[in-house]
Order: C-alpha cells, then structure tokens, then sequence
C-alpha cells in the first residue's frame, strides 16, 4: 500500500483533451472520491492513472515509483471495472487467483490467498463456480477479491455499484468501506451518485468538464461547496439569481448590491404555513413567500414545490399541504450557498459575505 | 434477453428454413445419395466394400497425406490467424495493426484456381521467390529448392484461407468486451499471457469454426493438388479424379468421397462436441 | 440461325483453332449457322466431361443432346463408343477414306471403326535442354544411365498429372516388361501383368533419381525454367510453345528406343447430336487435306490426322520437312508405338499405383 | 529528484523494450506483405511475359501479345467476364433470398435441431463435389435446367448457401430482438417488423455474407461445366483451361481480369465488412 | 385511453411460473407503480401485457377489449422500454413516427404530430439527428414520446429511468408525471426505486416472487406496510426478532408474549445521548440502548450504526457522535412495524397489536 500522488496530469482522446491540470494526492489508506457528472473525465482518469489512456503531460506516483510512463501490466494500480470484466471462462477462485498466477506465485500460495479473499469477501464456498453463474453484488464481490489478491499499491474501483439494484447497492457499499478500513488500500472511487461518495468517502474529489473542482472532507463538500456547480451537483436544488425585483423575495445579507447566485437544498428551507410576517427572524438569510404548486409524498416528508414569481422553489415538509396553500420560506444563512455572479464561465468567486467558514476549504495540493 | 415462443412461431420458423433446406436438399442431398450409393454398390446393384477396400489399398497413403497435409496446413493457419488477430487486437501500435487489418483480407479476392497459378510459378525452383532470394544474394542458384509437392500445397491452401480465417477469429477478438484485456493488463498481464490465458479460451468456438470450414474447402479443392503436388504421394481430390478420368471407375471415386466426407465430418463433429459441451457447462 | 455445339477437350490451342480457324470457314461455307466452340479442358478430363455429359444426357433420355461434334482423346473415343453414345458416320463423309493409321479403327482394343475421325496425331517423346545435354539419350537404357549420372535433372509428372507421364510409363513397360505389339493388340491376357514386377521395380528405383513434375505442361515449363533438362512431352504441346516462345530454341526432341506411344485426336459426333448432318458437314470440312495442310501441319506442326499423303501434296516442302526436323519418319515409324488395349492399359496404371507410387 | 532519475531511467528501459516489440511486429508486417504481394507480383509479371526462360530472372521478352490474344474477337473474354459476373450477382441474389429467412430462423436459439440445420448447410462444401456434379447434370437434364442460367445458378447457390446461411445467422444473432419488440409494440406486423427494423439492422453483416457468396460463384468452375456448357461460359471456365495447360500469360491475364470485379466488390463493400460483423459466428 | 385491468394472470417461461395469479386494475388516467426486487417478475409483467409472454392462464382487458390473445401489434398496450429499444438507422423524428406510420396515417399527420410530441418531451431541433448521437436522458424521451405518439390505451413504463445518473433522472422522473398529468393516459410503471415509486405513482403495487404483497397509496405502502416483506422492502432496514433476551431491549406493546418480527426505518428512531432513564416515555414503543459504532456522513444528518448486544441498528442523528457514546434509542409505537413471527414462509399476518390505522389496509382487488 502506498499513497498516489498525480501532479499536473493531462490526458484525452486524439486530439481531445479530457483532463487538464490535474492535482490530486491520495494518502496512504486514504478512500477518495471522484465525483461528477456522466462525460466529465471520471474514467478517463482511472485509465490514466491504469495506463490504459496515455499521458500526454505530468507524472503520476504510486509510492516512490513514477509510473505514467509504464505499461499498465507494470503500474500495480489495479482496478475494479464497472462492469466488472470477470472473464467467463474461469471460474471465481480461477479469476481470484489470476493475478498472482501470473506473477508465479506459488500454487500453494495461490490457494491460500484466493481461500482467504474469499473470506474476506464473504463469497466462501463459492470458488468453483463458473462466473457466469453468480448474481451481480457476487460478481462485483469477486472483481473486488481479484483486485485485492495481489495486494495493489493503489485501487481504484470505477462505479463499482452504479449496476446493482438499490439493495444490494448498500450492502455492497458498506462492505467495500468495511473491507476498505480493515485492509486499509489506499483507494480511488469514482461514482456520479453523491450519497455513495458522502458515505464512503474520507474525501471528495468534485470533477467537472475534466477539472477538479473541489477538493475536501464529505462535509466541506457537502455545507461549503466552493463554486455553484458543486453546489448544484451536491444537490442544492434550488438557485436564485440576485438581485430579483419582486416582493415575494427578501435577502438579509451584510451586502446585497452584488450580483449573486444563491443556491440552497429543500432540505433547508423552512415552510411554515402562515403567510411572511416582517419580523426578522433569527438568521434567516432568504425569506420568499409563494403558495403550495405540488405536494409530492417522499418517503418520511413531503416535497413540496412552492411558486414564487417566476421560480418555483422544493422544500421538504412533514405534512401535506393542498394546493395554493400560501406559505413562506425561510433559509438560514448558513444554508444559503452565495456566490458572486458567474461572468466569466470559468471563474467562479466565492463572495467573502458567507462567514469565514468557507474559508477553511481551499484545493488540497 | 431471451427470446420467447409459442408453438405458432416454431411453425414459423420451420418454413422459413424451408427454402434453404429445399434447395440443399433438391440440388445436392439428392444426386449425393447416388454417389454415396455408388460407393458401396457393384453395377449390378449388390452390397460391397470392395470399393472401399480398393480406395484404401490402393491410397490409404494418399488419405494419410491428405489428413497430414489438412491438419499441417489447418495448424498453420490457426497459428498464423492467431497471430495476425492478435496483433490486430494487442498491438499497441495502431498505425501497424490497421496496415495489417488491409493487408490480411487481400488474398480473400484471389480465386483459388488463381492461387494455385500464381504459386505454381511463384514456389519452382526457379521461380520468382527463389530468383529474388537469389538476386538479393541470399541464396546461390544451386541452393535454390522447389517448394511444389507437399509443400507448396500447405502455403497455398495458407495463403488462401489465411483472409478467411483471420476474418473471423479478428472478429471474435474484436467483439471481446475491451475490459477484460484491460482488467487482465491492469493484474500485472504481460500481451503473451492475455492471449493465451484471456483471449484464446473465450474464442475457441469462433476458432473451431474458421478451422472447421478451411478444413472443409482445403478437403475439396482439385486444382491446387493437380497444379502445385508433384508424383505421390498426392491428395484425395486428385485420385479422385484420376479414378475417374483415367479409368472412368466411379465407383471408387465415390467411395474416397465417401471416405473424404467422413474425415470432415469427423473433424467438424469433434468441434461440435467441444461446443456442446462448453454449451452444457454454461 | 442454327448453332452448331462443338466441344474440345485438349489444349487451349485446339479450342482455339476450332474456334478460330474452323468455324469461320465453316460459318463462310454455311450461312446461317452458328458453330459454338467450348474448351472443356486439357488431358484425358477435358474429354472426361463430354462423356459424362453426353452419358448424363442419355441417362434422362433427352431426344436432342446438346453436343452436335466433339473432340476427344483416344481412350473416351473408345469409351464413348463402348457405351453407344456416338454415332457412326465415317462412311457418310468424302474424307472418310482418307484415313489411313491403326488408331482410326481400334482405340485401345475397342473397335471404333466408323466412328471417329482423327483431328490429328500425337505423340510423346523427350524433350531436352540441347544447351546442357550434348548427347540425348537414344533409349530407355541410356536414359536410365543418364539420370543416374545426372540426379534430378530428368522430370517427369507421374501418371495421375497427365498423359505424357502415362506414356512415359507405358514406354518403360514396353521396354522392360512386354513389348508394344503384344499389349496394343487383342486378346487380353491377364497373366502377362504379372511379369512386370522387375520392370516396376526398376521403375521405382529409376523414380529415385528424378524430379517430379507437376503435369504435362509442368514439365515443359520445368524445362523453360531450367528446373530440369530433359522430360517426356506431347511433341504437339511442344511445337505449340515453341512456336509461341514460350520455351528456348535450345529445347529438341528426341525419340527414344524401344519407342514411346502417341495417340490421335478424334473427331466423333453423338448418336443423338442435334444437328447430325450439319456435324458430319463440320467434320469433313476439318479432316479435308486443305484444312489439314495448312491448320494442323502449317499453323500447329502436328502431324495430320488423315494419311500424310494427301496433306503433303497440299503443301510446300519447306513447311513438310519443318515437321520432321526433330523426329525424323523412320524414328516415327521405328519408335512411335500405340497405347496398349484398355485392360493392359489398366494394369500398367494400377500396377504402378500400386508397386511405384504406393 | 529521485523520482525524475527513477523515472528516466525507466522511460528508457520502458522505450527500448516497446522499440524492440515495435520493429518486431514491422518485420512480421513486412514479411507477411511479401508473403503475400510475392505471389500477386508473380501474376502480374506473366500477365506482361512474352518470353521468360532460363537463366533469366526476369522475362526475356515483355509485351502485351497475350492481351491481344486474349481479347481476340473469337476468345469472347468480355462476354465470359459478363456472364460470370450476372451469375456471380444472381447466385448472390438466391441465395440473399433463400438465406434471409433460413438465417433469421436460424438465428432463434429457440429453433428446433438448430445444429442439425446448420451442419446441412456445410454438406455442400464438406462433399467433395466432382462426383456429385455428374448426377446433378443428369438431375438437371430431366428438369431441363442443364445449360441454362438458372441451373448453374442454382449449382452456385447451393454451393455459397453455407457461407450466406452461417453468416446471416451471425448477422441476425446479433440484433437486438428488443428493437423488433418495440416495433411490434407500436402495432407493426411481423413482416413490416422485418423488412423495417430487423433487416436494415443485419444489412451489414448479409452484405458480408454477399461477398462470400460472390467469390465462391467467381471460383467455381466444375459444376459451371457440368450444367452450364456448352451453352454458358463463365472466366473461371477459360481460366481453368489456361491454367491447366501451362498457359500462364492467358491464367494470369483471365485472373487479373477476374478480380477486377472481386476488387471493385470490395471496395464497394469493404466498409460494411467490418470483422465484428462475423463475431457471432459459433456462438 | 382506457382503464387497464388484469385477472388472476398466470405467466412464465417453459415450465417455471413466474407470474402467479395476479389482479390489478388501473384505473383511467392513473399511474400505479410496481415496485419489487430484481427477478420479481416486473419485466414479465409488463412482457404478458404487451403479448411478449404468452399468457397461460388469466385475462386481460384493455378498456373493455380482452387482449390476452391478441397479437402484440393489436393490443395499443404501449411499452417504454428499459433499454430504450430505440432504432438506431433512423432519426429522432422517424423513430417518433413509426408507430403511425405503421398505422398508414398521412405524411402531414404525422409530421404535425411528431412536432408536437418534440416540442411536449422537449426535443424541438433535434428531429433530424441519429439517435446514436443523442445523450441518454434525451433517448429516453424519445423513447417516450415513440410510445405516446400513437395515443395507446395504456401505457407502460419498464424502469424508465435507471439507466440514468442521478441527476437526469431526477428531471426526467418529473417530466414524466407531468406529462401523465397533462395527457392523463392510463399508465403502469415498473422500478426497484422506492423513492422513484413514491414520488411517481398515484398507486404502488409491491411484487414479491411473482405475487403482488400489497397495493395502496405511496402513504399507505410506506406508513403501513402489510408484510414483513413490504416493510423492509421500503426502507425499514432495522429489524429485530421479538422477544430477545437482553436487557438493552424494552418494548413497550400491549401483548408481548407472541414472537413478533419488528421493523422500523432509521429515521423514525430518535437517539439521545443520556443513557436509559426509567421514565417510559410518551409513546416510545420500542427503547433500545447501545453505544455508537460507527457515524457516517449522510448530507443532510449523520447515520449511526449503534451496537445492541448482537443487533447494529441504524439510526439518523443530527450530529456526529464519537465512537463508543453509549446512547439510547427511542422508536414510537406507530413507526413499528410489527408482524406475528412468521411461522410458515408465505404466510405472514400482521398482528392486531399496533393500532387500528393498520385495518384500513388490504389488497385492492
Ligand atoms: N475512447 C474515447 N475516444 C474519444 N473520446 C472518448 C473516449 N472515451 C471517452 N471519451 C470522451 O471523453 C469524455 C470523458 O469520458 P469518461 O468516460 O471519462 O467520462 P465519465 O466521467 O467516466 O462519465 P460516466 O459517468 O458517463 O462514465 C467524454 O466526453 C467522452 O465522450
Ligand atoms: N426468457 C426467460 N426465460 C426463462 N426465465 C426467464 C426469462 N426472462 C426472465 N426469466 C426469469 O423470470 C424471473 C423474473 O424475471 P423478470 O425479468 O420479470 O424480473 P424483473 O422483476 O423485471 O427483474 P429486474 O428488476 O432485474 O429487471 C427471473 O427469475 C428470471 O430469471
Ligand atoms: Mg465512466
Ligand atoms: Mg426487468
């Protein structure tokens, strides 16, 4: 196990390039994240870094060894396939067992490991079975074994659960972090579903257009994400512009003539039914009135879609609301992520109005 | 997804062969009834196996050479497509394997009775090959070899079927999910390894039928023995049709017919074992 | 308009001149016909086909079969014949007397008197390198001491790749098992097979010592190339390529003792040919002395099918003595021997297949 | 700093031994090119060959002598060459038609004896033929087909049935059979299904089964004799009579000839000839 | 459109059964989801209605036509498939307009109508491109607006969106119930997403092994599961077996001498930091005490796995707690879930314990 480390990392496609500038250390027995949208890079760098895409520019650590200009066979980063990649005609200990095989290992010791991988993997009993027999969170149980067998420096796993069903999802998911904490692998995880990379996660690396974005622990990502595409993408729904003239709409901010993007999840928007009384309350920064659109059952709240002007705002609630039921919403300051108005599409500024909480966050390297 | 069927669609199915099955049946399951009943037939209609007898007296040797010669060029073949298939796939040089994606599938356009011209003068002793070696000064006139006979008939029927069978087995490697290759590389695989131990298992059944059906034409080509093979011992085709053209005997003639189709028959049932039994396993 | 179908085993330069010298003089003399020449293949195959063909035709009982005259080699004249499937027209054309060799009547012991024509005569004979071979050898034993003297030079292509090996073979039966005479004509004896053991060995020791080639053409191209320097040949196929430049001036003939055997070609029409009388018309125009002086002896040098009297006086003398300038008349006539009869014939075949080549 | 060292040195290690396996496989390349444009070179200097003897290495005498022989107003060469081609193009056409259906059936796991079927399709090939011809000839002669384009056309077809059947198997195996249900989900019948969904779906893989068939028909020429003449001649007809003979210059010009519609087949034809397209095969 | 409604249906493949004695109405106008786990026999389902799998036993009527022996191009049931399905040699716009081509509707026809589906699924402009060059949320529309160009009677929906990241098919899943709601067709839509059903469906039917467990409104399936199966199939992911042996169990129901099998959902237990105290709170049913085994970060709050004896139980909390907090667990009475132990595997009964709100419930049909 050895941590990783990718220093200026370019890579693409002919004559694309899909990852620029890319900085990124993973500590050893670190679990990070790479979280984005479908086509922003994810892949793309787990091949880099497998040496399946090559590197056109800086230079990749896995321990002390430079390894971006090796051939995959020689990186030891190994990686778990989204689709797993078992090869059908082996069967799960053949498949455990290949790598070692290949490094001629001892038949003994072979034998050893894959009994103790599958163990680990819970999958005992199951070594003489033909892959092709098993169901997707074993195959995906069997990828993670092969990976592991021969000890990588590294593993990256990519989406490794994005093909399972919701259930087997979290029991997979809580094995790999299990697996993860026990054997201790420095790792990489790519996945496009940000509660996976909330819960797994020691830190989230947030990818865009083949650029990090941020950089930081689940709960920096997650209450202080740095640019408005994070804070969409980690799921603060709802986004206003500054400044809107209409009534319904009032912001308790220190200044306010800025221009002003302001994103924030329902989760935190405050409904109470009765309509905007002017006392100004506690620390809420965002008070928009508007009245009830839809009510949507969710589970253990409702979502409710609030018309207000021109937007239309989610809020979770614990209760029905009828339709036209006018309401107002209240978003504490803290919940409200602002930052200066986009003007060049590139450079995104965090106003300094948030409390220096934000402060805290900046790229790690 | 699996398809279903209702006993309606099956009727379906059976007349839509019907055409094809017609046509194999009517145009040549027919007249090979009388050839293979000739073959064990007197002219006067009795039982016998003296043909049989005979074509095994007289060319058991021929049919020994003619399996020798198949199975030699058939291993070739398979090494060479292999080969050929794998650079095409693993080659990390894209620019080299797409040349040789061009260059393999030309002999495919070229007529067999056109191979076996052109090698016939290509492979003599002082044929374009052995006067070009010997130009270059790799070789002296007198150590120049004549490559018609045995020889000479395996690199033709490779030449030939080299396209064919590299066709397929390039596309069976071409429709491998990539990540299996990259998973094995990824463990530390060298390209030798991945081939054997990645690739080949998986296209075993496409490889038996590429071999299975060069087998078959290299069993019933006539004019590459009669151009390229020298004296004897020689191929089945040739004594076949020299029983008939030189004696007018078709009666033998069909019996080595008859002991040809076994053969490939032969060989194409042990590739359809294998393939049922991977099938069963599965 | 009427087609008349002609087909014609043998060489491409028989179809040709059928197609190219035959039939326009003909089409000229026939308004309205059409003559449609198809090449069914060199060697005893190409004649192969037309029985087979004309016997699957007699099989499904057609009334009109689609072959109006065919050209065939010796032994399917014969076969042909055996099995009914020509008619007999000899004496219905003029030139029909004009024949004067054995072959016209017997194919290989089968009476084919009536039947057939002879497009031409051919024989087999050897052919060397006159640059490397100074001396050629006058007869088998020569020859025998030659290729021991000089290994791998002397090619010839076995018996199942043409019939210039055939004759080859039958040549040596000749001359170290039973003579020519004997075998060539009636009655069959069984029993004289078996006194063929020594020359068969002598044979397959003989084989040791040279080169095989691939087919009758194989070996005069062997001998182009230089490959080898000297084989049996077709002295017809030979002239032909000479005369095309496709092998050097440097190549002769020569005939060897005890004598090689030759075989005509034939022109036969089947008994249910569609157009008889035009076919008859066909083959008396093609066996006239005209046609034979200056088709067969002037463009081809192959000796005429009908009695050379008739073509000599039809040509020049210069062009006549071209014909004998390798083998010359008494050569021919001491060495230029007949095929045996079918079942000698037969036996000499399998017993090569069996005691040489097996 | 250590890393820079480390890194260089193992790029150069790392480079050589990519360069070694780089100019191996160029080598492999180049003799496999020989290998093969060897052969084809050969043709196309006897195509030019008026004399070539002994001890020259190259002909003695070029020309085009046999050019003029072989387009003589007598040798018929263009009419062959058409008529080989309208067979070639019609054996195509039977068999498209024939193999369509039996390969889309065939491509059912479902069917019935779908080994059986297959293996019927390889007899054909798997026979060898020179006897069988002879009673197909006389087959023909009673249905009267014997000499006419449909006879060897239909000979042709059943000889490249096993290439069209095997291959459009592959091809139809290899569509999505949801495609076909959506279609007859929004009400389309199973013939408009086929004709506009599945078939567009396996053209590239019957198109390659087209070449196949094309090439085998180019090929073929004992059962072209048999049933055809003397009324049909076809190239590989002439071919055969040259190249037996020894006629080399007029082999090789009637085979240069030849592929020039195999060549133009191709390049008409090559970028549907993609090799996934047979990847099913077997499977 | 027309209502949808199936009658003790039988189905399957060869000889297994798969679909055993199903009833379900739909009515005009109404989405019902079918919710249930990989291998169910959703797809099956969906397959029998379209005549893809042939019915053995059971009738169908769409409207008041029975189609359970009609071929599947006459049943005007139409599917949106999982795959998309979509045809890849022709466009956006010939892909929409098969189904009417298909029916001989005039070229002008079916132009007008092609534009006006692009312009309700959003897709004007992109009528001529391949559908290979589409991303997979607008496949998916095309998908959809194939199926509703021929105004089926009924239409239905196979995992519509669990080809898509996370947030295309938050989008998607909206256009798709509002396009129900401004077309109002009859429809049918198959998911292992709970969430997805709950928002979606104005029904959910819950399949299990080829039977349906419960139907009812997202509330009822959610708030008042009627087996074991159903409960814990919806998110109850803690479950205890009743009585155990420990004193760091109390439960608080008017019996509890029967074996019961109890679940309830992570949220509705309340965790508080002070040990146990005696004092048996207001409506706590179930009092659970342990210590913190592990916190993870959840977005909004923290999930922590507490240790009970044996048991780990879920439970969310507003912060994160340090390892080994000894803490107490408070579930009130109506966020249990209790069943009488199951004492033959297909027979579950929920028992009369847990209040009467539960009596509202039964099988529809
Ligand atoms: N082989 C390739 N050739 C050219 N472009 C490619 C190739 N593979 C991917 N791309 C492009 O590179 C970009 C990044 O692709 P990548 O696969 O890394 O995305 P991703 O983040 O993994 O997305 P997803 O979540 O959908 O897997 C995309 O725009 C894609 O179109
Ligand atoms: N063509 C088939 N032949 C035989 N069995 C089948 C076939 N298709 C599905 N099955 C079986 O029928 C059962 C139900 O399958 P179905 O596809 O309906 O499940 P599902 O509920 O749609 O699951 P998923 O959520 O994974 O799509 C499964 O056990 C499956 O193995
Ligand atoms: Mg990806
Ligand atoms: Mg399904």
């Amino acid at each position: 196990m050895a941590h990783l480390h990718i220093k200026n990392l370019q890579a693409g496609y002919g004559k694309k390039l899909i990852l620029d500038n890319i900085n990124l250390t993973v500590e050893q027995g670190e679990m990070i994240a790479l979280l984005g949208p479908s086509g922003c890079g994810k892949t793309t760098l787990l091949n880099a870094l497998c040496g399946f895409v090559p590197v056109r520019h800086g230079e990749i650590f896995a321990g002390n060894r430079a390894v971006s200009q090796l051939p995959a066979e020689k990186r030891n980063i190994t990686m778990v396939f989204q689709s797993y990649a078992l090869w059908p005609h082996m069967t799960v200990a053949q498949n455990i067992g290949y790598g070692l095989k290949v490094q001629k290992a001892k038949r003994a010791d072979i034998d050893a490991r894959v009994a103790e991988l599958l163990r680990i993997v819970k999958l005992d009993g199951l070594e003489h079975e033909k892959v092709t027999a098993l169901s997707g969170g074993q195959r995906q149980r069997v990828a993670l074994a092969r990976a592991l067998a021969i000890r990588p420096d590294v593993l990256v796993l990519d989406e490794p659960l994005s093909n399972l069903d919701a259930k087997v999802r979290l029991s997979v998911r809580h094995e790999i972090k299990a697996l993860q904490k026990q054997l201790g692998f420095t790792s990489l995880i790519v996945t496009h579903d940000q509660e996976e990379a909330l819960v797994m996660a020691d830190r989230i690396a947030v990818l865009n257009q083949g650029k990090i974005e941020q950089i930081g622990t689940p709960e920096e990502i997650y209450h202080h994400p740095s640019t408005p595409f994070v804070a969409d993408f980690m799921g603060a729904e709802n986004h206003i512009e500054w400044p809107i003239h209409d009534d319904a709409f009032s912001l308790n901010l220190s200044n306010h003539d800025d221009q002003l993007d302001i994103y924030f999840r329902s989760e935190s928007a405050v409904l109470s039914a009765q309509p905007k009384s002017e006392s100004t309350d506690f620390n809420a920064g965002l008070i928009i009135s508007g009245h009830v659109e839809q009510s949507v059952f969710f589970g253990n709240n409702y979502q409710i879609s609030v018309r207000c002007g021109k937007h239309t705002i989610q809020a979770d609630h614990n209760q029905n609301l009828p339709e036209h039921t006018p309401v107002t919403l209240r978003i504490p300051i803290d919940a409200l992520h602002v930052f200066a108005k986009k003007e060049k599409h590139s450079d995104h500024q965090k106003t300094n109005i948030v409390s220096a909480k934000s402060m805290r966050m900046n790229h790690v390297c | 997804m699996r398809q279903t069927t209702s006993p309606n669609q099956l009727k379906n199915h059976l007349w839509l062969i019907a055409p094809a099955a017609l046509m194999v049946g009517i145009f040549f399951l027919y007249p090979l009834c009388f050839s293979l009943y000739s073959a064990i037939t007197l002219d006067s209609g009795e039982f016998t196996l003296a043909h049989l007898n005979k074509a095994f007296e007289l060319y058991s040797k021929d049919i020994l050479f003619t399996i020798i010669i198949v199975l030699i060029s058939v291993a070739i073949l398979a090494v060479l497509s292999i080969t050929i298939a794998a650079l095409i796939t693993l080659s990390p040089f894209r620019s080299l394997s797409k040349t040789l994606g061009f260059l393999y599938r030309l002999p495919l356009f070229i007529p067999f009775i056109v191979t076996a011209q052109m090698m016939r003068t290509f492979l003599a002793k002082n044929g374009l090959m052995n006067n070009a070696f010997v130009a270059s000064g790799l070789l002296t006139p007198m150590d120049t070899v004549s490559f018609l006979g045995w020889s000479g008939i395996i690199i033709t029927f490779v030449w030939k079927q080299l396209a064919f069978s590299t066709l397929l087995i390039s596309g069976a490697m071409a429709a491998l999910d990539d990540s299996q290759i990259r998973a094995a590389r990824n463990l530390g695989a060298s390209r030798f390894r991945i081939l054997f131990q990645i690739i080949l298992p998986q296209i075993v059944p496409t490889l038996g039928v590429a071999m299975v059906l060069s087998i078959v034409t290299m069993m019933s080509v006539l004019s590459v023995p009669l151009m390229i093979g020298t004296g004897s011992p020689t191929m089945m085709t040739a004594d076949m049709a020299f029983r008939i053209n030189s004696y007018g005997d078709y009666h033998v003639a069909n019996a080595l017919g008859l002991v040809s189709y076994c053969i490939c028959a032969g060989l194409a049932w042990f590739y359809l074992r294998q393939n049922l039994k991977e099938k069963g396993a599965n | 308009e009427t087609t008349l179908n002609v087909a014609s085993a043998g060489s491409q330069n028989m179809v040709d001149y059928v197609k190219t010298y035959l039939a326009p003089k003909f089409e000229a003399t026939h308004p309205g016909v059409k003559v449609n020449v198809v090449g069914t293949g060199p060697g005893d195959a190409g004649s192969h086909k037309i029985m087979e063909k004309l016997s699957a035709q007699n099989d499904s009982g057609l009334a009109k079969w689609d072959i109006d005259v065919a050209v065939v080699h010796q032994q399917i004249g014969g076969e042909l014949v055996k099995n009914g499937l020509l008619s007999k027209y000899r004496s219905d054309i003029n030139t029909g007397k004009m024949v004067s060799r054995d072959s016209a009547t017997n194919a290989l012991g089968i009476d084919v008197n009536g039947y057939v024509m002879p497009m031409f005569h051919s024989q087999t004979a050897i052919a060397y390198n006159s640059d490397f071979v100074e001396n050629p050898p006058k007869s088998y034993d020569e020859l025998v001491k030659w290729t021991q003297q000089h290994p791998k030079s002397f090619g010839y292509n076995g018996i199942k790749n043409g019939m210039s090996g055939v004759s080859f073979v039958t040549g040596w039966i000749y001359a170290y098992g039973t003579e020519a005479n004997k075998l060539s004509s009636m009655p069959y004896d069984k029993s004289v097979e078996s006194s063929w053991d020594n020359a068969f060995a002598q044979l397959k020791e003989f084989n040791k010592n040279i080169t095989f080639t691939p087919g009758n053409a194989g070996t005069l191209d062997m001998l182009n190339r230089g490959e080898i320097f000297m084989g049996p040949v077709w002295v017809d196929m030979f002239y032909s390529w000479k005369e095309q430049g496709k092998i050097p001036p440097s190549l002769k003939l020569s005939l060897i003792a005890p004598g090689m055997p030759g075989q005509p070609m034939y022109y036969v029409t089947p008994t249910k040919a569609e157009h008889p009388q035009l076919a008859r018309e066909f083959i008396e125009l093609a066996t006239s002395p005209e046609v034979q002086a200056d088709g067969i002896v002037k463009q081809f040098n192959w000796y005429p099918g009908i009695d050379a009297n008739y073509v000599k006086a039809k040509l020049d003398n210069a062009t006549w003595e071209k014909l004998f300038a390798e083998i010359t008349p008494s050569d021919l006539s001491k060495y230029g021997k007949s095929f045996p009869i079918g079942p000698y014939f037969d036996d000499i075949k399998e017993g090569y297949e069996r005691n040489v080549s097996n | 700093m250590i890393y820079s060292l480390n890194s260089n040195l193992l790029k150069t290690l790392n480079i050589r031994s990519l360069r070694i396996s780089f100019w191996l496989q160029c080598v492999f390349i180049l003799l496999l090119a020989l290998a093969i444009f060897g052969p084809i070179m050969n043709l196309l200097i006897w195509t030019v060959t008026e004399s070539w003897y002994f001890p020259h290495a190259l002909p003695s005498q070029w020309g085009f002598k046999y050019w003029q022989q072989v387009f003589n107003p007598y040798s018929d060469v263009s009419g062959s060459l058409f008529t080989s081609l309208l067979i070639a193009v019609l054996t195509v056409v039977v068999c498209l038609i024939v193999s369509v259906p039996a390969g889309y059936a065939l491509s059912k796991r479902s069917m019935p004896l779908r080994v059986f079927w297959m293996l019927l399709f390889l007899i054909p090939q798997a026979f060898p033929n020179l006897t069988v011809y002879m009673n197909i000839a006389r087959l023909f002669y009673d249905f009267g087909l014997n000499g006419t384009l449909l006879g060897v056309i239909l000979v042709h077809s059943v000889h490249g049935l096993m290439f069209s059947i095997w291959i459009s198997v592959a091809a139809f195996s290899s569509t999505d059979p949801m495609l076909e249900r959506a279609s007859r989900n929004l009400g389309a019948g199973p013939f408009y299904t086929f004709f506009h969904i599945v078939l567009p779906q396996a053209a590239p893989g019957l198109i390659a089964s087209c070449i196949f068939v094309f090439l085998e028909s180019l090929d073929e020429f004992t059962g072209t004799f048999f049933v055809g003449s003397p009324n049909i001649s076809t190239l590989p007809l002439l071919l055969y009579t040259a190249s037996m003979e020894g006629n080399y210059q007029i082999a090789s010009i009637t085979a240069l000839i030849l592929l020039v519609p195999s060549i133009l087949f191709m390049i008409i034809i090559n970028k549907f000839m993609r090799p996934d397209m047979l990847s099913k095969l077997g499977k």
